[in-house]
């Protein structure tokens, strides 16, 4: 069994009087694909936003690699190597698809305003290979074609693959998909799967919350269920699939 | 790749250079030197609101401090210009800077608000310290720029000046805009939690840009205050920040260009206009809406469809 | 480009061989025609459009037509300039007057000083001609004298604690170092000072502090329409101590606006307004009710005193064209030299030391009854 | 005069002016519900307000409530008729667009006052006489009761047509989301046009009742237009309550500010706590978070 690499202890997140999460506690493995399901109104949503900074946790902490990451700014934790993708594709419209991928090499180049204002030398180094990173991680996507393209003219299908390939770009050390394949069509959905999977192939652990079972259940290597904020099941697809606490709440209580 | 970008740019820098050879009219080259001061300011102010996505009503308060403080060094302390020009700038960053830090957490019309009333404070300060600013009556006697010996005297000598200094920033603009703190700039318009995700400092990128905006309208301020040696509050008051604002709509944001085209328009406008008197203002008025209502984009963008249109024209005749 | 050219046909007609053969003279005029000074500039567009009118329909200035391109600067300074530099190197005018405010006449000055073209200024600031610029004149009376005018009638009054309002513009401040400025010279402390924007509706706050003061007398100086609301606001408050007004008062109108509450406020002036009762004997008679009556029929509104520095303005270059032709450097120097000149604002005597020529007898302390202006005893 | 009456003065001069600046608030409000925009010929309908009114009672001779009227509805017409022209016919516009065509119908509005009516200010006879009411040495006009009645009564008729009537609950509906209201059947673009239409009115009222104090001229509009901005925002954009709120606040910190501190920075005074508090509060005094946001920008 590979070490933990993404760890929650005790995660609460409260809106005024609401609890969003409650103590919530699990552990992600290296190299492996979580899916976090869950009805509506679970939290999913929630916990992606205080493992990426968006919200800080009311109390608990999440820890990456051993050290604590709950409560930085969102950059911070990108910086760290988690890197996500969004419930509504939130691509970069104003720019091109591969401009959009070349956002993602942010964190691993380092030329301020003024360098790039006098074109130094070396930010045009730097430029080379963030574009050389671009295509590649285009390709990986399946984008290469459409690198020239602005980005606010391809279809949603193949804005959640830009997302993929611009969060890629950051080569992440946990990648975390919230819903990629909501809008996709069943040949889509598919495709996305085995993307999902050539991703764990390149030693990224991906965090996956998704509505569709068919999906989830053909990719997870573990499965967390939350329902009101907390931890109803976790284990693999397998023990999901036959816990009796998880089919009451995705079927009704039978009597 | 890269002559191909740089070409409008070399076009224009010729075209600039050689327009005033036949046009000696101190009249036309001093509408030249303010649509390029104009153009300077713009540049800055779309780098904010075209490109990063937020919006200042107070730029004139920029353009004031760059004017007065070089003005003031020149003028009442016999500092040389240069100098000067280093402490304009170092003072304008400073004070952006403190403003930016303070405001950019706002949003939207918040944010409008805010630095509108930065501007009105600046505005009213300059009004109230007579016994420095000279107050509503203005500062008199700013002498013409002089860099090593060589002094800008003249409208010709200033022209060259105004619009080497906007084709400089202009380079260096669209430097900053191709690369990957331009990018993330561009991030910040579209998608702010997008940008921060991309590991993006959103803040410290805001009021970076913030600052680098109120110098060039600093910039563009030092330049009007030695071209007219003379400054007083009045001439950036509030009116003259929704003025630039309003330039770079017309003429089109997020486009360098549409800054430059913008400057134009509403300088020359009111110039084409006067014959009409009391009518300027009405018809003035009706251009500008006609402008905004039916080209959404601004000028830049209007041309950029048109030049589109026509392209495909072409190819499709090729092709039949 | 915005020309108007005022060579009257009648005038064609009469002199028709001289004028043909004849070159215009060419004046340049800048005003602030439009924008928030436009209450200002548009009675001295009107008056020069009217006088030149005149003078070409009488045959013009040595049997040349006179033609005068009045350009409006909106009260901008950035656009004064441009107007004035296209004045100069476009239109190749022999004298410029205007402009309208003292903000836009300071941007122009270095403009004129570098083209050497005269400029004679409507605006009243001390600043545009002290110290003495070559070829910069004014027309309105300054400001100091108009202090110690009201000082003097202060100190016949015996009134010796002054509460000073002022407005945020360039008339407004400059009117507020003068009156500090000379306070101590006529025994007068200033015990309140207040200021107010140009824009401002509402003056209740800065009176009722002055209230609490123990001011005999308040003295207000603005040129623009808010004044009229100092009045309205003193009389709201109950405030009685002698409200005097600067010589930026000089439209009936303000007055009318004020309504009962203009009623015997004091303030300097020249002697337009007073001209019905002036005795025949003045010098300034003949000029004054000339210019009023014309003005009133021709305009169908009340005469102001901006009109009248215009008026001057003109005048004053007409007359250096008729005797010394259009040489900018000769009628500069013939304008400095000009002694005893009757205009509208006073007597003008110019000369090296004095580019404004009027002094402080060229103002009347005036004041409001039964809603007319007349003379104050 | 004791310190208590200056007090007194000072705040019912800041009430009488923050009236005004309150009903400008209320109509940069109504439109910003039903737009997400910043109107800004907000002022010119005050100014227009006080135009027509000198207009039809000064030169036409008709009786002050008559006139009162009329001007209101002439306003009111203009609004929409401004709504009608430049606004409706645009598909899509982005928000930043349809705040410089309401800049630039300003600039119509300004230069069509200056033609009609030249340069010069204009006054209005007081609706019932000039003779200052006294309280504690404290002096207010009659002139001023009426501005504060004309709030009172526009804060309650917009309170009724809000809460109480179809049409109101429909423009509520949509400021909150206009595609869900869209799909209940509310007719979004009339919603516009009403809210263009009440905007002018208002701003009219407040112009008529305003100019017998201070007097009226073409240029009047955008020192108002932008007075009335500030306490929209102040109050928390969208937020009728906070807009009146805050248009009161802003006339009394002016008031005092002008009082106790400097006249001459008044403004910097009033412009300052306004920084303060969208500082500390950065969406306004009763603003929610989600309206700091803008819609499309």
């Amino acid at each position: 069994m590979a070490e933990t690499i993404l760890e929650a202890v005790r995660v609460r997140k409260e809106f005024g009087g609401l609890v969003a999460l409650c103590d919530l506690d699990f552990g992600v493995r290296r190299g492996t694909v979580t899916a976090v399901i869950g009805p509506n109104g679970a939290g999913k949503t929630t916990l992606i936003n205080v493992m990426t900074g968006v919200t800080a946790p009311t109390s608990g902490s999440i820890a990456l690699n051993g050290s604590i990451i709950s409560g930085l700014k969102s950059h911070e934790i990108a910086r760290l190597g988690i890197a996500r993708t969004f419930q509504t594709a939130q691509i970069f419209s104003a720019m091109t698809v591969l401009e959009n991928v070349m956002v993602g090499r942010h964190t691993k180049t380092g030329c301020g305003m003024i360098a790039s204002a006098l074109s130094l030398g070396r930010m045009r180094r730097e430029e080379r290979t963030i574009c050389d990173k671009g295509l590649y991680y285009l390709d990986v996507v399946g984008l290469g074609a459409l690198a020239h393209q602005p980005a606010a003219s391809v279809p949603i299908g193949t804005q959640r693959l830009l997302e993929i390939g611009r969060a890629l770009a950051a080569e992440p050390v946990v990648l975390l998909l919230d819903e990629p394949a909501a809008g996709l069509n069943t040949q889509e959905t598919r495709a996305l799967g085995k993307l999902i999977g050539t991703i764990r192939d390149m030693g990224i652990t991906v965090i996956i919350v998704e509505h569709d079972m068919e999906l989830v259940m053909d990719i997870a290597d573990e499965i967390l269920v939350l329902n009101f904020g907390s931890r109803l099941a976790w284990g693999t697809p397998e023990h999901i699939q036959a816990s009796p606490e998880v089919i009451e709440v995705y079927l009704g209580k039978e009597d | 790749m890269a002559i191909k970008r740089h070409l409008p740019l070399m076009l224009f820098g010729c075209a600039a250079a050689v327009l005033p050879l036949g046009l000696k009219d101190p009249y036309y080259l001093g509408i030249l030197v303010f649509i390029g001061i104009f153009s300077i300011a713009t540049m800055g102010l779309n780098l904010l609101m075209g490109y990063a996505g937020q919006i200042s009503l107070g730029h004139a308060a920029f353009y004031a401090l760059g004017a007065y403080a070089t003005g003031l060094l020149t003028a009442k302390y016999n500092v040389h210009f240069l100098p000067a020009l280093i402490a304009a700038i170092i003072v304008t960053a400073a004070i952006a800077y403190v403003i930016g830090i303070a405001c950019l957490r706002l949003k939207g019309h918040y944010l409008a608000v805010a630095t509108l009333a930065v501007g009105e404070i600046v505005f009213i300060c300059l009004n109230a310290a007579v016994g420095f600013t000279g107050g509503p009556s203005g500062l008199a006697g700013i002498p013409s720029i002089e860099i090593g010996g060589f002094s800008f005297d003249s409208d010709f000598k200033f022209y060259y000046l105004v619009w080497a200094v906007f084709i400089l920033l202009f380079i260096l603009t669209a430097n900053i805009i191709n690369s990957r703190s331009g990018r993330a700039l561009r991030c910040l318009h579209s998608s702010e939690i997008a940008a921060a995700a991309m590991g993006i400092n959103v803040t410290k990128l805001k009021v970076q840009v913030f600052v680098l905006s109120a110098v060039y309208a600093a910039l563009a301020g030092v330049l009007y205050g030695h071209s007219v040696t003379f400054i007083s509050p009045q001439s950036s008051d509030l009116m003259f920040s929704v003025k630039l604002l309003t330039m770079i709509v017309v003429g089109g944001m997020g486009n360098l260009w549409g800054g430059v085209l913008g400057a134009a328009l509403l300088t020359l406008l009111p110039e084409m206009l006067s014959a009409f008197h009391d009518y300027e203002l009405i018809i003035y008025g009706s251009i500008l809406l006609v402008i905004v209502m039916f080209l959404p984009d601004g000028l830049m963008g209007g041309f950029e469809a048109l030049g589109n249109k026509i392209i495909r024209k072409v190819r499709a005749r090729g092709r039949g | 480009m915005k020309k108007i050219v005022f060579a009257a046909s009648l005038c064609l007609l009469l002199c028709s061989s001289i004028v043909r053969a004849a070159e215009p003279y060419k004046v340049g005029a800048v005003f602030a025609v439009t924008g928030p000074a436009a209450l200002l500039g548009e009675p001295e567009r009107n008056t020069v459009m009217m006088l030149a009118e005149q003078i070409n329909a009488a045959g013009g200035i040595n049997g040349h037509p006179l033609e005068v391109i009045i350009e409006d600067t909106e009260g901008d300074e950035a656009k004064t300039v441009l107007k004035v530099k296209k004045l100069i190197s476009s239109d190749k005018v022999a004298a410029i007057i205007g402009p309208t405010r003292s903000g836009t006449t300071m941007a122009a000055i270095p403009l004129v000083e570098k083209a050497q073209i005269p400029m004679i200024s409507c605006a009243a600031a001390e600043d545009i001609v002290k110290p003495v610029k070559k070829w910069v004149f004014k027309t309105p009376q300054s400001d100091a004298d108009a202090v110690r005018r009201i000082y003097e009638k202060m100190k016949e009054m015996k009134l010796t604690k002054a509460a000073v309002m002022s407005g945020t513009t360039g008339f407004g401040t400059a009117g507020r170092d003068q009156l500090k400025k000379l306070a101590p010279e006529y025994g007068i402390t200033i015990v309140a000072d207040e200021t107010y924007g140009p824009k401002d509706t509402d003056m209740t706050a800065q009176l009722t502090k002055i209230k609490g003061t123990d001011a005999q007398a308040i003295i207000n100086w603005e040129i623009v329409p808010a004044q009229t609301t100092v009045m309205k606001n003193k009389k709201q408050l109950g405030i009685t101590i002698p409200l005097f007004q600067s010589h930026g008062f000089g439209n009936i109108k303000y007055a009318q606006d004020a309504g009962d509450a203009a009623e015997s406020v004091l303030f300097p002036c020249g002697l337009l307004f007073a001209v019905d009762t002036l005795p025949d004997s003045n010098l300034q008679k003949p000029v004054l009710a000339a210019y009023r009556k014309a003005y009133e029929e021709k305009f169908k509104t009340d005469v102001s005193a901006f009109g009248g520095y215009a008026w001057d303005a003109l005048s004053l270059v007409v007359e250096a064209l008729r005797a010394v032709g259009p040489d900018s450097v000769k009628i500069r120097d013939y304008i400095e030299q000009k002694k005893n000149f009757v205009g509208v604002s006073g007597i003008f005597s110019y000369s090296a030391e004095d580019h404004c020529g009027l002094n402080k007898m060229s103002f009347a302390m005036l004041t409001i009854k039964d809603g007319k202006i007349v003379v104050a005893k | 005069m004791s310190l208590l009456s200056q007090v007194i003065q000072f705040l019912f001069t800041g009430i009488t002016i923050g009236s005004i600046y309150a009903m400008v608030g209320l109509g940069f409000t109504i439109i910003y519900n039903a737009t997400g925009i910043i109107n800004f010929a907000q002022g010119e309908f005050v100014m227009l307000g006080g135009m027509v009114m000198v207009w039809l009672t000064a030169v036409l001779h008709l009786p002050l409530p008559v006139g009162f009227v009329l001007s209101v509805l002439i306003v009111t017409v203009i609004g929409a008729a401004f709504e009608r022209v430049a606004i409706y016919p645009l598909k899509k516009p982005k928000v930043l667009i349809l705040i410089i065509i309401t800049l630039a119908g300003s600039i119509v509005f300004k230069g069509a006052a200056m033609l009609l009516w030249g340069k010069q200010t204009y006054g209005l006879p007081h609706f019932s006489g000039e003779a200052p009411i006294v309280i504690l040495g404290a002096t207010i006009l009659p002139q001023a009761l009426w501005i504060i009645g004309i709030l009172i009564a526009v804060v309650a008729l917009l309170a009724f047509f809000f809460n109480f009537t179809m049409l109101g609950k429909a423009m509520r509906a949509c400021s909150i989301n206009p595609v869900a209201a869209s799909l209940v059947g509310i007719n979004v673009k009339r919603i516009v046009l009403l809210s263009f239409a009440m905007s002018a009115g208002i701003g009219a009222a407040a112009g008529i009742a305003f100019t017998p104090i201070v007097l009226m001229e073409f240029d009047r509009g955008a020192l108002l237009g932008l007075k009335g901005f500030c306490a929209a925002v102040l109050g928390g954009l969208g937020n009728g309550t906070g807009a009146v709120i805050a248009g009161l606040l802003i006339g009394v910190i002016e008031s005092f500010g002008a009082g106790f501190i400097s006249s001459e920075y008044k403004d910097a005074i009033a412009l300052g706590v306004l920084l303060i508090v969208l500082l500390v509060r950065p969406s306004g005094i009763m603003g929610g978070r989600e309206a700091s946001k803008l819609k499309e920008f």
